[in-house]
């Protein structure tokens, strides 16, 4: 077993596990670091596994394509982080409302002035 | 020596799965984020292992550094938020749902993610190997580009359309953060207190000129050796956020026009420079002849200073939710684009947000 | 001669690793875990440095690695700072012997 | 002789630039950069319709590289319908919501909740409306990946754009159904790069992926793809979030956005992979695909009808639309005598592209007008918009239209994309597609008369109602009556997606 399909198998391992924590986690940060896991699982697939030139590195493309990526996931991640933390603010919990754990908790909503008539 | 080698590479691959495998199973947020740190410098390792040293600096800088930085900051802006934060200790950051009664259901998870890994395991070995063609051709048309580092040459040659949108990407980003809701901004603690703190504060004057030449150093190096705009703007991002947390430099402002100038003149210039050269050339984003080493090099310059606001600008921005505004109880649920207060027929009508 | 010197250096750089990685593990409490980590793997680092500078290299390489060396050495000690202050302020009493509380 | 170089060029970038310029701040920035976006756009698209009519495929080699080095965009007919769809729905709603958001605008005051979105709808929805360009015109895997990546990033900051918290809730969980999708799309890319060592995807087409590792690829970017287009079971992010966004926001989300990943199913699907071709053999896949929809259609039309809000109506109405074009893929080759081989079905190729191009505008239509009608009652309650025929007939005439052009009445262009349709599952004895067909059909023209029933009962409580500035709704009337007069021209856009690399012209 050379060490590319280390890596690989690492990769794949990687993937699976960010996904499992994605769909998985009900705590909006543990799912963002899922996507972000399995990014990085992909990206150790694309480089380890890309066959090379003999005599020089890794493959320049999936390089590129691993760079751009990288750039595109921190750039997801911080809108992501900054919507969770928004989430938590707006409704107590950095929870989607269906997946929150346990018994739906009292809402402590400030009422800013009792509920108007609707129509 | 090649067995001592495998080693190495095969305890980075399971040390690598163990540490994600760990971060994704913990109930302590802060064990979770730091692992994720530690899981992209164990990255880094294994990129340079791989050859692609490149991506090891964007990864140690951009991944862990400033992907982490500002998970740790988000973390603190959660760990003050929870209901139990002021007296009863962290709230939000220990994460006690999901688990309690469904244990036939964790199984099952973990027995079909095994399942899964495997299959994935077994497809991806089983790709035959073929031969480096597009290496190849990347070699044979490295010159035209006028960069010697291939990776530059793709990222910023052949594949510019690419870049050019990771670029709108990260402004994406920006535009979006800006268009949440935004409170205190003072993310760390109190100004005064900053600049009580003579040794961060002596630290940032050691290292903030070395940094700065050093991502000059990899802005320039960048096309012929590993570096580039990606990896300096990381590292003039994490400047900046040294400089903003020791107190030596204010918090950038998302309203103030210099940032709004610097964080998209590169997406600007990317843009410009690409239409500007058509009637030259013919084709969007292409060089005339010759050209390519000089306009590479300004626009990773521009490019750098552009994504290094941006950063900074995401990792100021992101935490800063406000506590809870008030008069987010009084928006129309139907979404009314002024998000006031309703009159109709004279009396006010106040509608608290309602979940479904 | 200065082959073995830098095996040496090395070898001893190793150690302090090695020796700080435990003490990281099996430190009673906070404090302790952050001087092993902080002092000794400073003292590792060094001579790791000190040891491939040794090995035949362009001068320009031997720069660079005194100058990782040195920011390496600010930054932990800078990080060491905080994050004792920080865990005073929090009220993390220090661990004073066997008899003592606050683990 | 203007080429097809500037006008591919002029749609990505005139949108970007559009941005950029509304970025600067004031309200007359805003509306510059919204005016040069949709100039842009709509000179572009009939540029490229110019230029794919005379010359057929183009193609522009980014940078002057060329494939597989560089990274090349690809027009043929099918690029062009869709650059044209979101050219004329991005152009409707910019007007919509220069005027939806102009009062917060105007104001001057950007720090009350919701006049955020009088700053950033603009820069947010031309970033959109560049990445959904960008998919369309792409002839690249990778450079799909990182335009998805746009689209995905700005649909979800425009849902949020509605402050409240079942927008933010909303909005978060689209971004993550969106940034899973892209990761497993991502990781297709990444296996099909590996076997095939191109990431162009007419090299990849000549290639003729088969094999384990290639279907698994498709599979996973399928996969990916479904969640992002919100195919039934995959769907639930989607009623939510539609229904939660600013109503400008919802129109663009459930014309345009869901299309986009659509548009690159089939591009994999019918184009890289060509499992419609003679020999393919993949008519278990295709049914698959057939049966989610219908499995759609049936779903979101039972649980539009079982809605009390009026956007969640629309949104799931969104959902089961989405089935036919689904429905399309089983249709798409005809059985003949020989097994194995079937003939390409032009009949539901064009109905379901046609499909797509109509509820694109009448979606469009009738959010922005549910958006005049909830902006009038100050409510989203389905029951409180009794009154609204006398107030706003306006409104409710775009509203009617679009959802009679859903339902199939003749003469809309839905009717059109319908009739083809089944027609196509008739023609083959597919007796049970076009059960379905028409059973959806008929579920439409149930919730929307269900809507127009009670717009024209008599009002509780007259005088409720705020004013609706006109221009609001003529710009859902616009959409209207485009999306019904589709169906009286239908010839020459069944001939454009004719030209192109889809089915059996490859």
């Amino acid at each position: 077993m050379s060490s590319e399909i280390a890596y690989v198998i690492a990769g794949a391992a990687v993937f699976v596990a960010g996904l499992v924590g994605t769909m998985g986690r009900t705590h909006l940060f543990w799912k963002i670091l899922g996507v972000n896991f399995m990014g990085s699982g992909i990206f150790l697939i694309l480089i380890a596994a890309a066959p090379r030139l003999p005599g020089e590195g890794a493959d320049p493309v999936p390089q590129a394509m691993v760079l751009t990526g990288i750039v595109v996931a921190a750039a997801s991640s911080a809108l992501a982080l900054g919507m969770a933390l928004r989430v938590v603010v707006r409704s107590g919990g950095p929870f989607l409302s269906e997946d929150a754990p346990g018994p739906p908790a009292e809402r402590t909503e400030p009422e800013v002035d009792s509920p108007g008539p609707r129509t | 020596m090649s067995t001592l080698v495998w080693a190495l590479d095969v305890s980075v691959a399971v040390l690598l799965v163990a540490l994600v495998a760990r971060a994704m199973l913990t109930r302590d947020l802060l064990e979770a984020v730091v692992l994720f740190i530690a899981v992209g410098l164990t990255l880094s390792l294994a990129w340079v292992r791989l050859g692609a040293p490149d991506v090891a600096l964007a990864e140690a800088a951009l991944g862990a550094g400033v992907t982490g930085a500002l998970f740790l900051n988000a973390f603190q802006r959660l760990a003050r938020t929870g209901p139990g934060a002021s007296d009863a200790g962290p709230d939000y950051v220990i994460d006690r749902g999901s688990g309690s009664g469904c244990g036939v259901l964790r199984v099952a998870t973990v027995g079909a993610a095994g399942v899964l890994a495997v299959t994935l395991m077994t497809i991806l070995v089983g790709i035959p190997l073929r031969d480096a063609m597009l290496a190849q051709e990347v070699r044979t048309s490295l010159e035209q580009t006028g960069v010697s580092n291939p990776v530059t040459g793709v990222l910023l040659g052949f594949r510019a359309y690419d870049t050019l949108f990771e670029v709108c990407a990260l402004v994406v980003a920006m535009v979006a953060v800006w268009s949440l809701d935004r409170g205190n901004r003072n993310f760390a603690r109190d100004p005064k207190e900053l600049r009580e703190d003579p040794v961060l504060e002596t630290l940032t004057r050691l290292v903030a000129p070395v940094a700065g030449v050093l991502a000059v150093y990899l802005v320039w190096s960048g096309s012929s050796g590993p570096g580039g705009a990606f990896q300096a703007a990381a590292l003039l991002a994490g400047v900046g956020v040294l400089l903003t947390a020791s107190g030596l430099m204010r918090p950038i402002t998302s309203g103030a026009p210099a940032v709004r100038v610097l964080g998209t003149m590169g997406l600007a210039l990317f843009v410009c420079v690409g239409v500007g050269l058509m009637p030259w050339t013919g084709s969007f984003l292409a060089y005339p002849e010759g050209w390519g080493y000089a306009i590479t090099l300004v626009l990773e310059g521009v490019l750098t200073l552009s994504i290094a606001v941006i950063l900074l600008e995401l990792f100021i921005d992101v935490p800063a939710a406000p506590e809870v505004d008030p008069r987010l109880a009084t928006v129309d649920p139907t979404g009314d684009p002024l998000g006031r207060t309703l009159t109709l027929d004279g009396a006010l009508i106040r509608s608290p947000e309602e979940d479904e | 001669m200065t082959a073995v010197l830098s095996v040496l250096l090395l070898t001893a750089g190793a150690f302090f690793f090695f020796a700080g990685t435990v003490g990281l593990l099996r430190f009673p409490d906070f404090y302790c875990r952050l001087h092993a980590l902080t002092k000794a793997d400073n003292l590792g680092m060094g001579m790791l440095v000190a040891g491939l500078i040794l090995q035949p290299m362009a001068w320009a390489t031997r720069l660079q690695l005194v100058l990782t060396w040195f920011l390496v050495l600010v930054a932990a000690a800078t990080v060491c700072h905080l994050l004792a202050r920080s865990a005073l302020r929090q009220g993390l009493e220090p661990w004073l012997g066997d008899s003592g509380e606050g683990r | 002789m203007i080429s097809v170089e500037i006008w591919s060029t002029l749609a990505i970038v005139a949108p970007v630039v559009g941005a950029l310029v509304s970025l600067l701040g004031g309200r007359r920035s805003i509306l510059a950069g919204m005016t040069l976006g949709a100039a842009g756009s709509l000179a572009s698209a009939a540029g490229l319709y110019l230029t794919v009519r005379v010359n057929g495929v183009a193609r522009h080699a980014l940078g002057g590289w060329g494939r597989p080095l560089g990274i090349e965009l690809y027009v043929d007919g099918l690029s062009v319908v869709f650059v044209a769809l979101a050219a004329v729905v991005g152009t409707a709603v910019g007007v919509y919501a220069s005027i939806y958001f102009g009062e917060a605008a105007s104001s001057g005051d950007y720090s009350t909740p919701g006049a955020r979105g009088a700053r950033y709808f603009a820069p947010l929805s031309l970033f959109l409306w560049a990445g959904l360009n960008g998919v369309f015109l792409s002839g690249d895997l990778f450079n799909l990946y990182v335009m998805l990546e746009i689209v995905g990033l700005s649909a979800a900051a425009l849902v949020t754009l509605a402050v409240t918290a079942k927008a933010t809730q909303a909005g978060m969980r689209y971004l993550f159904v969106s940034l899973s999708g892209s990761m497993l799309f991502l990781l297709g890319i990444a296996i099909l790069y590996l076997v095939h060592g191109t990431l162009s995807l007419e090299q990849l087409a000549q290639a003729r992926p088969s094999g384990l590792a290639s279907a698994s690829a498709l599979a996973l970017m399928t996969a990916g793809l479904a969640a992002k287009t919100a195919l039934f079971p995959l769907h639930a992010w989607l009623p939510p979030a539609h229904a939660a966004a600013p109503a400008p926001a919802s129109a663009i989300l459930s014309a345009l956005v869901v299309k986009s990943a659509f548009y690159v199913v089939v591009r994999l699907w019918l184009f890289v992979f060509g499992l419609t071709l003679p020999g393919a053999d993949a008519q278990g896949a295709l049914v698959l695909m057939g049966t989610l929809g219908a499995g759609a259609i049936v779903w979101g039309s039972v649980m539009a009808l079982r809605q009390v809000s009026l956007k969640r109506l629309i949104a799931y109405s969104t959902v089961a639309q989405l089935g036919y074009l689904f429905v399309m893929f089983p249709l798409l080759t005809q059985p003949s005598a020989d097994a194995g081989s079937g003939a390409w079905s032009v009949d539901a190729w064009s109905g379901g592209m046609y499909h797509a191009l109509c509820h694109g505008l009448a979606k469009a239509a009738m959010f922005l007008a549910a958006g005049n009608m909830t902006y009038a009652v100050a409510d989203d309650a389905i029951e409180s918009i009794s009154g609204v025929a006398r107030r706003l007939p306006m409104s409710l005439l775009a509203f009617g239209l679009g959802g009679l052009s859903l339902a199939g009445v003749p003469p809309s262009g839905g009717f059109l994309a319908k009739w083809l349709l089944l027609g196509a599952a008739l023609e083959a004895g597919r007796w049970i597609w076009a059960v379905v067909i028409a059973v959806g059909g008929l579920l439409t023209l149930a919730y929307v008369l269900m809507v127009a029933r009670e717009a024209f009962d008599a009002p509780e409580d007259p005088g409720d109602f705020r004013a609706v500035p006109r221009r609001m709704e003529w710009a859902a009337l616009a959409l209207a009556v485009v999306a019904v007069l589709l169906g009286l021209r239908g010839v020459e856009i069944i001939e454009l997606l004719q030209i192109g690399g889809v089915g059996p012209w490859r």
